[in-house]
């Protein structure tokens, strides 16, 4: 049985907004943590950023580490919240491209259906501008794969319905997904500098020295595209949630003022 | 003219939306950056060319309780004055936002008059230069699809035309790592001098742990920001928290008030009846 | 009148070669040093290597001030040869393409014979592999101008003899050229970064920072890729020498021993 | 397979044979390496290639009036070991090359016996790795355009087929300097929080004078390398000079022997004239 709709908190909207807006050469992925009620609803509240294993630019792949790795967060987040939290689907990026996912996503997603029937997946359409008419468009769709029709062997996509739901608070979940991004990336570029280390010579001072510069500018890159404006979003959060709760108290105490009245 | 933003900040400000049941307006920060480009032409005639460039680094929601304008679209200036009044921001206000909901995206009347009001308190010197931004959220029939679609315009002064320019979304771009030099040189490894040089050279860029030392020193400087990164996290997370626990005090007491509304209007209701 | 013959020495040819051979990405180009015999035969023996002051791939042309420092390296080494030594010529080389002068080529040759009418241009194509046969290429021409047929207003190429003559030993000047390109690579890029850190703020350390990365990688590049191999391909010709010398003494000692059985 | 080598190496060899008056042959010095490339296909088999990598950094010509081979091709061995015995090289012999002046591109009899005992001296156990390096140099009829058509190819042992090898000339490539960067960092410069960790650390990236720190450390790598490059440069204008005077004493020799030549044969034919 498919799900019958999603409800996606918007603080971990978010978290996969940032990352679908990370990069508009590579398709970007990551896991979905949540709850299923049950009239079969996918309560979707946070978000497991993941790394890319195996870069080919065009294809997103969760390797049996990152699935199990994901498992053991969501099982740390179901006992810190006291709810049955799981991994319950997964979404990624389409860069310059449709939303609508391809047959190699419809695939992935029967696959991940045959563990559990009520995963779901997201796909983010991002970096889309016309040209002519200066217009952006970003899209999200959910979508879960079923038997084609007439028996058929081939799996076809199958459209869930998808609600963002505000919420009062970017939860902390959320906002660790978010800062945990650069290091994400940190991490990736020391491994690949690493890999490359390795074949180079000690005496070879002059590639080590080229390698050392070619991972200096990636990680002033990284600081430069995610963390500085991930410092200064944050930093205006706060500034936001101080106007906010300003002007909540003035609510707040003339709020208190008409109840005393009615007393 | 052309408009930059960050991913981060932007999905920040498409959560700002999707976060509230309405619509919802505010105020963009940011910076603007007129850079001389110098272009020698074919004939090596220096022909200098202005190009401006409008950074847009935050934004400043506006309580949907509380307008910020009247009704005809004219801004309530000490309002505004509060939300940016205790600021330390070293941003400007370069615009301001505009989201709504399955509705078209063209400037409505008390739009383009609360625009011109706007630029006037905020941009008074290069009219042209303020922004607008328009973002429309549409759902599909069956709700499967979310779509934002958005742009950046300016309005002219005089002829009050509206002009929409262009959007970059900064983000990293290449990310392959194929830069990386992974066989050895055969120019270094061949030359006797060469690697005599090269030997004299060792420790002024490798560490004693065999470390290159500069990759040490850009490690230093990405932890120490990631990890401030962390620090500001626990800091907004509390924040939030503190906001989200007022907002849900706030809407206790309003429902506590309309209850006792509800409970005012049937006595009185019961009272008509009695007499 | 026109250049008659054009004899290029075989190590200015290096020098040239060497030069056109450094990229396959961008046209090079230099100043050829030499004398005018009164046959009007071209005799070529030095090379002035130029640094590129406007950067675009397909084009080259010299500056004023280029023109005007060449003629005093010229005038120096006239006076330490004791021969009438001028600039009298310009090469460039055209990367993956034809050896023959572009439009743009005959018309700048034009400008140049109207300063001096033995003035020579020499065209290195390079880096012409055909794919199929994996048989590469490597061509040198020699050509001017002359005034279009029935007196037509535009240019024409004309193609001028041209003999690489062996000498006996590479000359200083030649020497001296080779070892100069990697330090005038290294300007460029010092003029490119001086340039771009201008316009970065102090407090910027992470674009500062990056500005000095690309600078350290692309000066690695240079070492890599010129220093390292020229300092190669010197120690290689010190041992070329010692073996022509110590096999120029054997064939010495056999003269001898004959001259003196013949006395 | 492919053949790497660099663009002063190859106009190197290329000027070696424009400076003789025949054709010339010589040794090729360099490195094999045999890069294991890690295939990850689509069933996730890890399918290792090995991808075999000659380098050719060098080379030794042989001297045209006195042969190392025979008439027939085959190779005298004490004056090859001569040729290398004193190098304190660290390069291998990984082939041999033949330049040719109008001639045909095409692996002579005699080249091919040559190659086959060449290739049996030094590289014995990876026969199909020895290579041949053929260049023919042709003039255009007003003799206005020289072309020098080359490249490598290695002989299998078994069939004796000729396979020619791919070859990359390696060289700078884009030197346009686009990479820096040449505005201001928005995210750097609005963020107290970045700044204030940047001001930390700019003492360990910026020298005293105000330059960084790692562009003085390579300015100083690439001076020391470009000044051995003068100081060598000296060392070899020196043995060039001193080679080139012994070649013309040696020349002089010639013609002094061929004049005496001449005259006892002048002297010769007067007396038999004479008798
Ligand atoms: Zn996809």
């Amino acid at each position: 049985m498919p799900a019958s709709c999603v409800q996606l908190e918007s603080d971990a909207y978010l978290v996969c907004l940032t990352h679908a807006l990370s990069t508009e050469r590579e398709e970007v992925m990551g896991l979905l943590i949540g709850e299923v009620d049950v009239n079969r609803v996918v309560h979707i509240s946070a978000v497991i950023v993941l790394r890319r294993s195996d870069k080919q630019p065009d294809r997103v792949e969760i390797s049996p580490e990152q699935l199990s790795d994901a498992s053991t967060k969501a099982e740390r987040l179901a006992q810190e919240l006291k709810r049955p939290m799981r991994v319950i689907g997964w979404y990624h990026s389409h860069p310059h491209i449709t939303v609508w996912p391809s047959h190699v996503d419809v695939r992935t997603q029967a696959m991940y259906q045959m563990m559990d029937d009520n995963f779901v997946g997201l796909i983010f359409s991002v970096f889309n501008e016309d040209k002519n008419t200066k217009q952006s468009r970003i899209q999200v769709t959910c979508f879960q794969a079923v038997q084609g029709g007439y028996g058929g062997s081939e799996h076809e996509r199958y459209e869930v319905p998808l609600k963002i739901t505000p919420s009062s608070a970017i939860g902390w979940e959320c906002l660790e997904a978010l800062v945990e991004l650069p290091g994400i990336l940190k991490q990736e570029e020391e491994e690949a500098y690493q890999n490359a280390s390795v074949s180079v010579p000690e005496e070879d001072l002059i590639s080590r020295i080229h390698n050392s510069a070619v991972y200096t500018k990636s990680l002033c890159h990284v600081m430069e595209v995610l963390s500085g404006p991930l410092m200064t979003m944050l930093e205006n959060r706060l500034e936001i949630n101080r106007i906010r709760h300003q002007h909540l108290l003035r609510q707040k105490q003339q709020l208190q003022k008409r109840l005393t009245e009615t007393t | 003219m052309s408009v930059f933003i960050d991913g981060s900040t932007l999905s920040s400000l498409l959560y700002s939306h999707s976060n509230s049941a309405g619509n919802q307006e505010g105020l963009l920060l940011g910076q603007v950056i007129d850079h001389v480009k110098d272009h020698i032409s074919d004939s090596q005639i220096n022909n200098s060319q202005v190009q401006t460039c409008m950074y847009v680094s935050s934004h400043i929601p506006w309580p949907n309780e509380d307008r910020v304008y009247s009704r005809g679209g004219v801004p309530i200036m000490e309002k505004l004055a509060a939300l940016l009044g205790d600021s330390h921001r070293k941003e400007e206000v370069v615009g301001w936002y505009s989201f709504r909901r399955n509705s078209t995206l063209r400037m409505s009347m008390k739009e383009r008059t609360l625009h011109k009001h706007l630029e006037t308190r905020f941009c008074p010197h290069k009219p042209d230069h303020f922004l607008f931004f328009m973002c429309a959220d549409t759902v599909s029939a069956e709700c499967t699809t979310h779509s934002m679609d958005h742009f950046f315009v300016t309005v002219a002064k005089a002829s009050g035309g509206v002009k929409k320019i262009s959007m970059t979304v900064s983000n990293l771009g290449d990310t392959l790592h194929t830069q990386y030099k992974t066989l050895a040189n055969m120019s270094v490894t061949n030359s006797s001098a060469v690697k005599s040089i090269l030997r004299k050279f060792q420790s002024q860029f490798v560490s004693q742990s065999e470390q290159m030392a500069e990759v040490k020193r850009i490690d230093d400087l990405s932890s120490t920001l990631n990890n401030d990164l962390m620090k500001l996290c626990k800091q907004v997370a509390e924040s939030e928290h503190k906001a989200g626990e007022l907002e849900m005090e706030v809407e206790g007491m309003r429902e506590e008030l309309a209850k006792r509304e509800d409970k005012r209007r049937e006595a009185e209701r019961r009272i008509m009846e009695a007499e």
